[in-house]
């Protein structure tokens, strides 16, 4: 489905992303992890055309995606939501607007310059909002929400944008734990229920166990381990960080520990 | 499914922002449209008259020579631009002219040739025929292919025509022939200096090898001291008039902006609670901003008498106020946190606008007085006029007397080349100061 | 981020003898360059200044003591003939308000295509990156060539009128404000634009819901400025033969003594124009800024 | 009573051109007679030689006719008169002219009644305040006169705008020496018609106004005595002394500097004080 | 020592903090914890003077702080350290700069105009940032470091002031929970070595308990909980969030767990 082949950035002499090849044959939740300067946003970013590729391909269902320019490199980004570390929201803009955004790869740019929403997306953006437990946020500005609340609204617009894959960029390193655990949730249960890929770049070692299917260690540039979570040992996670024997990667952790999966509060948050 | 009156409350907010979205533009045009009707633009296209402009355009980047016969005493001469200090010496006339005995045959080219001769002259336009005048009873008297076209234009006491090569007329006292030729002429050298006509490859030679014009000076010298003191674009005076021009903006911009910045303190919200100063220092702001760079400037003149240092005043005076408003709104738009972080060590006002403040609107304070900067390079016509100096002043000069279009497209060309330079400038220091200096300023990699 | 190498096992421990040195010898090239920085700038300014003074055909410092002559005999005329005041100011309120049009329209126009230039000239904004040096010249351009020839240039063509006047204005604003607007939009958040980057929109929909949100105070600002220097400005308006509010204050005080009451009344109605437009433009940018009436 | 410094304005009147080197000469003279540095300043505008005079900054200046009688009307003692330019024929002024385009039939001033009439600007000698003066003088209001009365903004505005029929008749100046055809010999139709703006063939002359003195060298009152007499005496002098110099200082072919006197004037101040209301 | 009577701030109608009193008498490690809103800022920026109470008194060695002005304030200021949750830097700035700024309020106005700073503070703070293990990142500007660094550039200018008390607002907040635990073992040690005074808001109730002498509870600007760590049992803390039963506390924690304090670390950052 998801084919990178060789998929390789330079930024001038630099390699951020050395030769990197995976392939997904069916939809997943992909983790990437990898110490800081690994690659990881860079290659999220490449995915997204974000960023140009300086060498390789990726086939998504037939098309090599980094040869796709204008109309249909917006498609394609239309496809493939992006979710920031960082939120990357429109600050002074309302948050059903920010959520709204995400049909822009479908919508004129005389017509939003002119705010034409129809209300049938209105109304969509108003119950993934819900959906996300934010609905009462809609008409605030969102540079007025709290950075958890944030992140749900950037969540809310991967989602208005009905992807085929939705790509994660730490979408966890800037909240608390509390928040942490529901952003996570929140993205397994929209891989399992509505069956879409989701590539999460993460820092932790415990969240990449818990939630992905499939994990991808980074260590700069190059793809140094690619396996299933329960493979992901302490001895692999040196490897990756290129760490020493004193590494304890409790140090990073976010984990919960004893609190099982609130497996309530997410399907209260997902049904429509 | 979202509550409901959440989701009509979010929709009808969506209709009113779209309703204002719409609103602005269609009021905007509306005013569009009304101006458009006020100043009656409609009917400006058939009033256009763009052969008034391509012989406006043309004088930007060519000249003409005046080739005159004077009637009575039939003194031929050969002048560039019709000027004194452009007139060729008789025994070196351009190619394109030459003289036997009472006869002068001009060439302007494209088979256009005119010539005079005792009594009359002759213009033979390929494709037309002759255009013969003759002198009868002290009048011109006209024999050319009937119909005449519009190109002739024929009264008692003057013909003239126009045609793609040059200008012809001949009336009781005189005969006259301007050929436009493309080129700023004599921009280097003179009609009287001993390189003028000579090429590039020539000028070297002489320069570099070939002996002595004036046993006194070298030819190089020769050459620099004639391109400097050149009598018809006085590159002397412009060189001295651009310097004057950078030095009154220099001292008028950047003291300006000295005497305005601990004023701005006084006119943001943030950084001045008393509403009453706020407001007085606000209106000083406006009120300078409203006396014109006009009224300062008389106004100095009569204390400072004209002059370089009365212009830089005036400009110190004018930008006060836009540089006061500028940067209050910059002090107002500046992050708190910082001050804060800088107040809760017990700094006092001083040092909390020097570290907390300063450093955050440095960049904003170098992009509005290095604009200034540049504005004032550029236009400083009224001011210049008045004090009589700088580039300005030359401009004013040269658009008055309204001849010497080449002059004005010559100061264009140097004031854009300045301002590119500052442009360039700016962006140079802005990036420096914005994104740090390479020495350990370059962000860390995470 | 974790930082590994600051973390509490990993990473040397610098020699603080040797940084100490190292920084220290820093902080006097620092001061040394700020030194000589500062005393560059105040040798100019100092010296421009006497050479100014010098070749001023009055002194500084004599001239001082002289500054209030002229206003005192500007106000001392206009205070005289104060009755005047208020027939004048209707007398001149017709030439402000069509003024004050011909500096809205081209403000408008103007501050629209320089708008577009900026956007089309910042680093990282622009969608031609290539096209950035020569939209930049470009605007150098309209804002190097005075107003006043471009005006007269279009006198011979169209004749006079306010049209002219507009159009030289217009070219003039879009260079400047295409300037100042690309220096406020390279501030500006990318985070946003990323952000609508990555959903597939357009460079429109980018620049129109990324860029113009945040930097629309400081456009405004601008602008507002703009518009106040317009209405003021008296050369361009003068030379199109149109009058203007800002010509007939310059020829009443060309004029001198005799009409200095139009003086005085035409520049209270500037004083109040440009007070006026300074409020809306606190408002503005005020509603911008902190939002409109959001609960 | 010693001067440490000289300084001279200089207006060029309405056709000055690279005046700061052509006055070079002058300056040197008068630094040699004085043995006080002497400076010289060209505005363009005269507002800057005028205040100058009038603050005691500036103490020589030649001027234009109008802003001598800014200057009178002023302070009357601020400066005092010396000398002014007589041209070549002997005559020491110019004129302001009315034209018309010449297929409109008007031939006299009086046949532009009921149309639209251009002046130059308001602060311009012959360009308005002579010609409306007189004017006015002889029929009455203009504004009732005229259908409507303009400003073009400048002479050359006036001539283009007439000549393209944006104004039916308008005024503007030349030496009235020559011939009509040619735009005279110097002067605003010369210039247009030189640079191929306009035809003489078009346009006719309908009126011309009474002959406007050429403006005055002043020198400020308030000098010793012996230096007024010392500068007037050197540009007296000029065209016998240094032919080439003095052309540069008369901005042109002329005769000879004139002793000249208030009477010169007292048309202008009167046409000025008649402006003054209006 | 540090007495605080009746201290009470309103903003218009709402009271932030409502007739606050306890007293210190010796220096010792104070925590603050409530929910969001409950007034911990406003209190240490009341103790700081950067707010101004509207009636109570602290006391500090005598005199009432609040009643100071001009110059007297700035000293106490100076005396008073305070750490914000943003750190609050001057981003602009090199690091070296902005920990010397903690000597503002001894220096004289015109010589910091020009930033004439002694070589022997430079040394200083050249030598606080070393403890605090950065003392490369001295030339780089403030903005260039990551949170965890900035954060410990706060604290250097916190200890350049050479203060008798560090306020700390939400000192980890922002920060990961590696570096979580690095900036709260350096407020520990300061406090144990230097016998300082730290008041520090906490979101977090483990964060109280592990390095607290003494913990103090706000809701709705009043004090709920007054006492030691121990007393700080789960349902004290249900009072001070006013949470119900479904509260589990595990939700906010950032505990490391099983990693013993890292007191080899800290004494090498500590020793100078
Ligand atoms: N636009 C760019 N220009 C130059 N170098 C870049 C650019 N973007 C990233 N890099 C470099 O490429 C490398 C990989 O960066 P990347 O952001 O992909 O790392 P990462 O794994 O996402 O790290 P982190 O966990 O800190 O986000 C880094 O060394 C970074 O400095
Ligand atoms: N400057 C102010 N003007 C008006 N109200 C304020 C101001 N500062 C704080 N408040 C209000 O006072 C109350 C207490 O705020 P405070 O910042 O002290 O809470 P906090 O306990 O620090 O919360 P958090 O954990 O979110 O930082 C809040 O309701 C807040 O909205
Ligand atoms: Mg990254
Ligand atoms: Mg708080």
């Amino acid at each position: 489905m998801l084919t990178a082949t060789d998929l390789t950035c330079r930024f001038g002499p630099r390699t951020a992303v050395d030769r990197v090849s995976f392939a997904l044959d069916r939809p997943m939740f992909l983790g990437v992890i990898g110490r800081s300067g690994a690659g990881k946003s860079t290659l999220l970013r490449m995915l997204n055309r974000l960023t140009d590729a300086t060498s390789g391909e990726v086939q998504f269902k037939g098309t090599d995606i980094l040869r796709l320019t204008g109309r249909a490199k917006r498609d394609w980004q239309g496809r493939c939501a992006m979710i920031f570390q960082q939120f990357n929201l429109v600050p002074r803009l309302d948050v059903a607007s920010n959520v709204l955004h995400g049909t822009l790869s479908r919508r004129s740019t005389l017509a939003t310059m002119f705010n034409l929403w129809p209300e049938t997306d209105i109304a969509r953006a108003l119950d993934i909002l819900d959906r996300l437990g934010i609905a009462d946020q809609a008409p605030k500005r969102a540079e007025a929400l709290s950075g958890g609340q944030q992140q749900r609204v950037a969540i809310a617009r991967a989602l208005m944008q009905d992807p085929a894959i939705i790509l994660a960029d730490e979408p966890i390193a800037s909240l608390d734990p509390m928040n942490a655990q529901l952003v996570m949730d929140t993205l397994r249960r929209i891989h399992d229920e509505d069956g879409r890929t989701v590539i999460a770049n993460l820092h932790t070692l415990d969240t990449a166990r818990r939630y992905c299917d499939r994990v991808i260690g980074m260590r700069d540039g190059r793809v140094v381990f690619d396996g299933t979570p329960d493979q992901l040992t302490t001895g692999a996670a040196r490897e990756i960080y290129g760490a020493d024997a004193s590494f304890s990667e409790k140090a990073t952790s976010t984990t919960l520990d004893g609190l099982p999966p609130d497996t309530a509060y997410a399907s209260t948050m997902l049904e429509t | 499914m979202a509550d409901a009156a959440l989701v009509a409350d979010v929709t009808a907010r969506f209709r009113r922002t779209r309703l204002l979205a719409l609103a602005v533009p269609v009021a905007i045009l509306a005013y569009l449209a009304y101006a458009f009707v006020a100043f009656d633009v409609a009917s400006l296209a058939q009033r256009a008259r763009w052969d008034n402009a391509q012989v406006l355009l043309s004088d930007f980047w060519s000249y003409k020579t005046h080739v005159t016969r004077d009637n009575r005493s039939d003194k031929l001469t050969v002048a560039i631009e019709g000027e004194a200090k452009g007139t060729y010496a008789p025994g070196q006339l351009p190619d394109w002219v030459t003289v036997q005995g009472d006869v002068a045959t001009i060439d302007l080219g494209q088979g256009h040739v005119v010539t005079y001769f005792p009594g009359g002259a002759r213009y033979d336009v390929p494709g037309y025929g002759a255009i013969e005048i003759t002198e009868e009873g002290g009048r011109p008297v006209l024999t050319a292919p009937e119909p005449l076209p519009d190109w002739i234009s024929v009264s008692d006491n003057r013909i003239s025509v126009t045609t793609s090569a040059g200008r012809f007329s001949y009336s009781r006292s005189k005969v006259e022939t301007f050929r436009y030729q493309p080129g700023w002429e004599l921009f280097f050298f003179t009609l009287d200096s001993p390189f003028h006509g000579k090429s590039p490859a020539e000028l070297a030679a002489l320069a570099l090898w070939e002996p002595r014009i004036d046993p006194v000076r070298s030819n190089l010298e020769l050459m620099a001291n004639a391109v400097w003191g050149n009598k018809m674009w006085h590159h002397a005076d412009v060189a001295g008039a651009i310097f004057e021009t950078i030095l009154m903006a220099f001292l008028g911009t950047f003291a300006g902006a000295l005497v305005a910045l601990p004023l701005a303190f006084f006119a943001a919200a943030n950084t001045t609670p008393s509403r009453v100063l706020r407001f007085g220092i606000r209106r000083l702001f406006d009120f300078v901003r409203g006396v014109d760079a006009l009224i300062f400037t008389i106004l100095l003149s009569r204390a400072f008498g004209p002059g370089p240092l009365t212009g830089a005043l005036a400009m110190l005076v004018t930008d006060m106020g836009g540089f006061g408003k500028t940067f209050s709104e910059a002090l107002e738009n500046i992050d708190e946190k910082q001050v804060e972080g800088i107040r809760s060590t017990g700094a006092n006002a001083l040092q909390r606008a020097r570290f907390g403040v300063i450093p955050q609107i440095v960049p904003i304070l170098m992009s509005q007085v290095l604009y200034a900067f540049e504005s004032n390079v550029r236009s400083a016509t009224v001011i210049g006029a008045i004090v009589g100096g700088g580039i300005g002043l030359l401009l004013t000069q040269a658009i008055i007397t309204q001849k010497d279009w080449e002059e004005v497209a010559y100061y264009i060309t140097l004031i854009v080349l300045m301002v590119m330079v500052m442009d360039s400038l700016s962006g140079w220091l802005r990036r420096r100061l914005i994104k740090g200096n390479p020495e350990g300023g370059h962000a860390g990699g995470h | 981020m974790v930082d590994i190498a600051f973390g509490p096992n990993e990473g040397p421990r610098p020699d603080p003898s040797s940084r100490h040195g190292a920084y220290m010898a820093l902080v006097r090239r620092r001061r040394l360059y700020g030194a000589i920085l500062l005393v560059i700038f105040l040798a100019l300014m100092v010296s421009g200044f006497r050479l100014a003074d010098a070749r001023n055909a009055g002194g500084f410092w004599e001239g001082l003591p002289m500054l209030g002559a002229f206003p005192a005999e500007l106000f001392s005329e206009a205070w005289r003939d104060r009755a005047n005041l208020p027939g004048l100011l209707w007398q001149f309120l017709p030439s402000l308000v069509e003024t004050v049009n011909i500096a809205l329209v081209a403000t408008l126009i103007g501050s629209l295509a320089g708008a577009l230039l900026a956007l089309l000239s910042t680093t990282g904004l622009a969608p031609w990156p290539r096209l950035v040096w020569p939209f930049r010249r470009l605007m150098d351009i309209c804002r190097a060539i005075p107003e006043i020839v471009i005006a007269l240039v279009l006198i011979y063509i169209l004749g006079g009128g306010p049209v002219p006047a507009v159009i030289a204005i217009a070219i003039h604003i879009a260079g400047a404000l295409g300037k100042l607007f690309s220096e406020a939009a390279e501030n500006a958040d990318r985070k946003p634009v990323e952000g609508l980057a990555s959903v597939g929109a357009t460079w429109g929909q980018r620049m129109w819901l990324g860029v113009i949100p945040q930097v629309a105070p400081n456009w405004l600002s601008y602008t507002l400025l703009r518009l106040e220097i317009s209405v003021r400005a008296s050369a361009i308006l003068g030379f199109v033969g149109e009058g203007g509010i800002g010509h007939d204050l310059k020829i009443a005080m060309q004029w001198g003594q005799g009409r200095y009451d139009e003086v005085a009344a035409i520049f209270l109605l500037l004083f109040l124009t440009i007070v006026v437009i300074d409020q809306i433009s606190g408002a503005l940018r005020q509603r911008i800024v902190k939002g409109a009436h959001h609960g | 009573q010693e001067i440490k410094e000289f300084n001279i304005g200089i207006l060029g009147g309405e056709n000055a051109q690279d005046r700061m080197t052509s006055n070079e000469c002058y300056r040197a003279k008068i630094e040699e007679a004085l043995g006080v540095p002497v400076k010289v300043f060209t505005p363009a505008d005269y507002d800057g030689v005028i205040q100058g005079l009038l603050g005691g900054t500036l103490d020589m200046a030649w001027l234009g006719a109008s802003a001598y009688a800014k200057i009178y009307l002023t302070d009357p003692n601020a400066v005092s008169l010396a000398l002014t330019k007589q041209n070549a024929d002997g005559s020491t002024g110019y004129y302001s002219i009315g034209f018309a385009r010449k297929d409109s039939g008007i031939t006299a001033l009086e046949d532009a009644k009921g149309k639209v009439f251009a002046f130059a600007e308001p602060n311009s000698t012959s360009g308005y305040l002579v010609p409306a003066a007189e004017l006015q003088a002889k029929y009455g209001k203009l504004e009732d006169y005229f259908a409507e009365v303009k400003f073009s903004g400048g002479h050359e505005q006036t001539i283009v705008g007439v000549a393209n029929g944006d104004f039916a008749a308008g005024v503007s100046w030349a030496d009235g020496l020559g011939n009509w055809e040619d735009g005279y010999n110097s002067g605003a139709f010369r210039k247009a018609a030189d640079a191929g703006l306009v035809e003489m063939n078009d346009l006719v002359e309908i009126w011309r106004s009474a002959l406007i003195p050429e403006g005055p060298m002043v020198v400020r009152a308030a000098l010793p005595a012996d230096v007024q007499e010392k500068v007037i005496q050197i540009t007296a002098d000029l065209w016998e002394t240094d032919p080439e110099c003095a052309y540069g200082v008369a901005a042109g072919e002329a005769k000879d500097f004139v002793p000249v006197t208030q009477e010169a004037y007292t048309g202008i101040i009167a046409a000025r004080k008649l402006q003054e209301g209006m």
